[in-house]
């Protein structure tokens, strides 16, 4: 195991490229999700606003 | 009866649905193949003879900037449409385009900077490739810039449009001359990416990878394109149904 | 965006004899394209003149990036001949970016741009015709003050011609890829920023084949291949790029 | 088709969050003169400015002569001429610099009927002056000169006497009456009413 986490001595270079990868992987399923809600929440404001409005 | 497909891609609440629908076709496979290409490409796939474990980082580097070039044809093509035909959800589709591409542009950056250090002895190299990424990432970066500065919504969609073409008529004629540039330079890089001597317990994780990463843009797309869709919808009896549910 | 054939004597001019014999409009009359174009080019030119402070503006710009190079690195002339094409052709790009602000903006305040977009003529062409008077202004002069700047950096005036020759041509394409930059950032308070985001990115290769033209200009080598690299980015500007200028200022209309 | 007509077919336009032109509809034929009144934000603008082309109305026609005016734009444009809000002249030209570049882009402009037009609205003392001298109401009167320069069937006039006196109103008011007698047709936004000297005149108030 210790073997695998070594990377042949690239350790170093191998995971990080792999963190940010990743990082950009999760951060675009979060930021995804949050712009739909923030949608969804615009959407229901401005609904509520011309409900007034009438 | 061909046309009715398309044109009730230009109906938003049609998009809608279809959209969400979609979504976990594409984002359980993308799962499942990046783990798979994880996997191959980690553990199974065995040493290059000449970079050792080093090469590894091809198996994120390769996808990420597979991803940043497609997804910035995708907008580009997604926005001439809107521009031309004036859909709106094209340039929904467009605008949930660059903030993907942008990020996965920067992660082709990173990781090739990584590869770089140990490959070359430098993080960063101006070589041909990574120069015309980092440009790549001022395209999005200015894409994202001219939409936020722009408030109306519409105007946005349109100007943004112009250039994202612009842009993709340029990212060629930029590349060959960031190469042309660099010929005179240097001598010809030491990275090479799909030897084509490349083994398959090499190859097949990377193109899992491949394919896990753009189904997975599909995936993300789709999520994006729903919000979009509703921040471009005004009045329609059909957002008071979603939104309620 | 520009795609009709020439407007000639517009639907007016036969529609208008059957009902009312004696009015003619000036349907009738449209002005010939290149009229337009040129008209639209010379009130450009007129209006500069008539604020010549701020014509000399990117001039003492490019004067000042060009002299900052001796302060900040050494004065050894033989190390700044070296990076002498990198201190032009950086100067000549930021120097013609500053004049880009100002190319639709004013128009765009005053009506003109909506007058021109109204007018019946193709506003491409029209576009065109205000990218030209820039250039004229701003990149042709720039031309002609770099040989200036290079030799204060040590490059003999044997380069002069190519140097001339190269920021000429290049400041073409410059002012043509600006133009769908300025005219896309119409409306936006303090672009300057995004202009430059937008612009810079998109200026590249005009740096690249205008920097290796002057270096080969310096260094006395054949400088033609670079020369037509960057002669074929003005065509391509020259057919494209009013296009799309065009596009962006009516979409700012909109 | 004998004669130039305007048909604007149920528009609608939304600005932002705003329905703005809520399904407008009129005609204009030859002679006649139409006086949209309505409140400020009611969209008098926006329907110069989408009846000219220049906003892209979500739904409706404008029709020119019974054709979509989209079909060909500049054909539509060379039959109209726009006047907005604002004068469109540059302050660092003189009143009849201005006068020739605007309209000259347009169509050839002889020197006796630019002079003609100047007079026409009492400019000819200062037609020498730079803009950026004038009065706003010696502005919009020079605007008024290149409506009387521009020959054209269908004027769309933005607010046509803002900032001018009695007798400027009153030249709008004849400027518009010889207009209708040509034969042509005048499209005006306004807030305060036209002047009484304009006859035929039809109306539409946009609501609030």
């Amino acid at each position: 195991m210790s073997q695998f986490l070594e990377m042949g001595g690239y350790a170093a270079f191998v995971w990080p490229a792999y963190a940010v990868t990743l990082g950009a992987i999760v951060l675009n399923i979060v930021w995804a999700r949050r712009a739909l809600a923030r949608s969804r929440e615009e959407a229901r404001r401005r609904l509520a606003m011309r409900g007034e409005g009438a | 009866m061909t046309w009715t497909w398309f044109h009730r891609l230009g109906s938003p609440p049609y998009v809608y649905a279809l959209a969400a629908r979609l979504t976990p076709w594409f984002a359980w496979p993308a799962a499942l193949l990046i783990i798979g290409g994880l996997w191959g490409g980690l553990v199974l796939a065995p040493p290059d003879y000449q970079q050792g474990d080093g090469f590894r980082i091809i198996y994120v580097h390769a996808p990420s900037a597979w991803m940043s070039l497609m997804v910035y044809t995708t907008m580009a093509v997604a926005a001439a449409v809107g521009l031309i035909w004036r859909i709106k959800v094209a340039h929904a589709v467009a605008a949930s385009c660059a903030p993907i591409g942008a990020s996965f542009t920067f992660a082709a950056l990173v990781t090739g900077a990584l590869w770089g250090e140990p490959m070359w002895g430098t993080y960063w190299e101006w070589d041909p490739r990574l120069t015309s990424e980092l440009i790549l990432l001022f395209l999005y970066l200015g894409y994202m810039g001219l939409r936020a500065g722009l408030e109306d919504t519409q105007r946005a969609d349109r100007a943004s449009a112009v250039l994202a073409v612009v842009g993709v008529v340029n990212v060629p004629i930029i590349h060959y001359s960031v190469t042309w540039w660099n010929s005179l330079h240097q001598a010809p890089s030491v990275m090479r990416l799909a030897k084509p001597t490349m083994a398959a317990s090499m190859l097949v994780p990377l193109l899992l990878m491949l394919l896990g990463f753009t189904l997975f843009f599909g995936a993300v797309l789709l999520v994006r394109l729903r919000g979009e869709v509703l921040n471009r919808e005004r009045s329609a009896s059909w957002i008071r149904e979603i939104v309620n549910a | 965006m520009s795609g009709y054939g020439s407007p000639a004597a517009g639907v007016v001019a036969q529609a208008a004899p059957l009902a009312r014999q004696a009015t003619v409009w000036a349907g009738s009359h449209q002005a010939p394209l290149l009229d337009a174009a040129r008209l639209a080019l010379a009130r450009d030119l007129q209006l500069a003149f008539r604020k010549r402070g701020q014509l000399v503006q990117p001039l003492a710009f490019f004067a000042m990036v060009t002299m900052l190079f001796p302060l900040a690195i050494s004065p050894e002339l033989a190390r700044l001949r070296e990076i002498a094409p990198g201190v032009l052709w950086a100067g000549a790009l930021l120097a013609s970016l500053l004049a880009l602000e100002f190319l639709f903006r004013d128009d765009a305040y005053d009506g003109t741009l909506e007058q021109y977009a109204l007018s019946g003529q193709s506003l491409t062409w029209l576009i065109f015709a205000k990218t030209a008077a820039h250039w004229l202004l701003t990149g042709l002069p720039l031309a002609l003050m770099a040989p200036l700047a290079a030799l204060s950096l040590g490059v003999s005036d044997a380069a002069v011609p190519g140097i001339v020759a190269s920021v000429a041509v290049g400041s073409v394409a410059l002012s043509l890829i600006g133009s769908i930059g300025a005219a896309l950032t119409l409306g936006i308070k303090r672009s300057g920023a995004l202009l430059s985001l937008l612009t810079l990115p998109l200026s590249l290769p005009v740096l690249i084949f205008g920097a290796r033209a002057t270096q080969l200009a310096i260094s006395g080598g054949p400088l033609l291949a670079p020369l037509e690299l960057l002669a074929a980015l003005a065509v391509l500007g020259v057919t494209l790029a009013p296009l799309a200028a065009a596009a962006a200022v009516r979409i700012s209309l909109e | 088709m004998p004669d130039e007509r305007l048909d604007v077919e149920s528009l609608h336009l939304w600005r932002g969050d705003r329905h703005v032109l809520r399904g407008v509809c009129f005609s204009l034929a030859s002679g006649e003169c139409l006086q949209v009144t309505g409140p400020n934000g009611s969209g008098k603008t926006s329907l110069l400015r989408t009846v000219c082309g220049l906003m892209y109305p979500e739904a409706g026609r404008v029709l020119w002569e019974g054709r979509d005016v989209r079909s060909d734009l500049r054909t539509f444009h060379c039959a109209l001429v726009y006047l907005g809000h604002e004068p469109p002249l540059k302050a660092d030209l003189s009143a009849r610099e201005n006068l020739r570049y605007w309209i000259g882009v347009r169509h050839r402009v002889g020197a006796a009927a630019l002079e003609d037009a100047l007079e026409r609205v009492g400019a000819s003392p200062w037609c020498e002056r730079l803009v950026r001298t004038l009065s706003a109401g010696q502005r919009r009167r020079v605007a008024l000169a290149g409506l009387a320069l521009s020959m054209v069937p269908l004027w769309l006039l933005d607010e046509p006497t803002t900032n001018l006196d009695t007798e400027g109103q009153q030249l709008v008011g004849s400027l518009i009456g010889e207009q209708l007698a040509r034969g042509g047709m005048v499209l005006a936004a306004v807030h305060h009413e036209l002047p009484a000297t304009v006859r035929d005149l039809r109306r539409l108030e946009l609501a609030a």
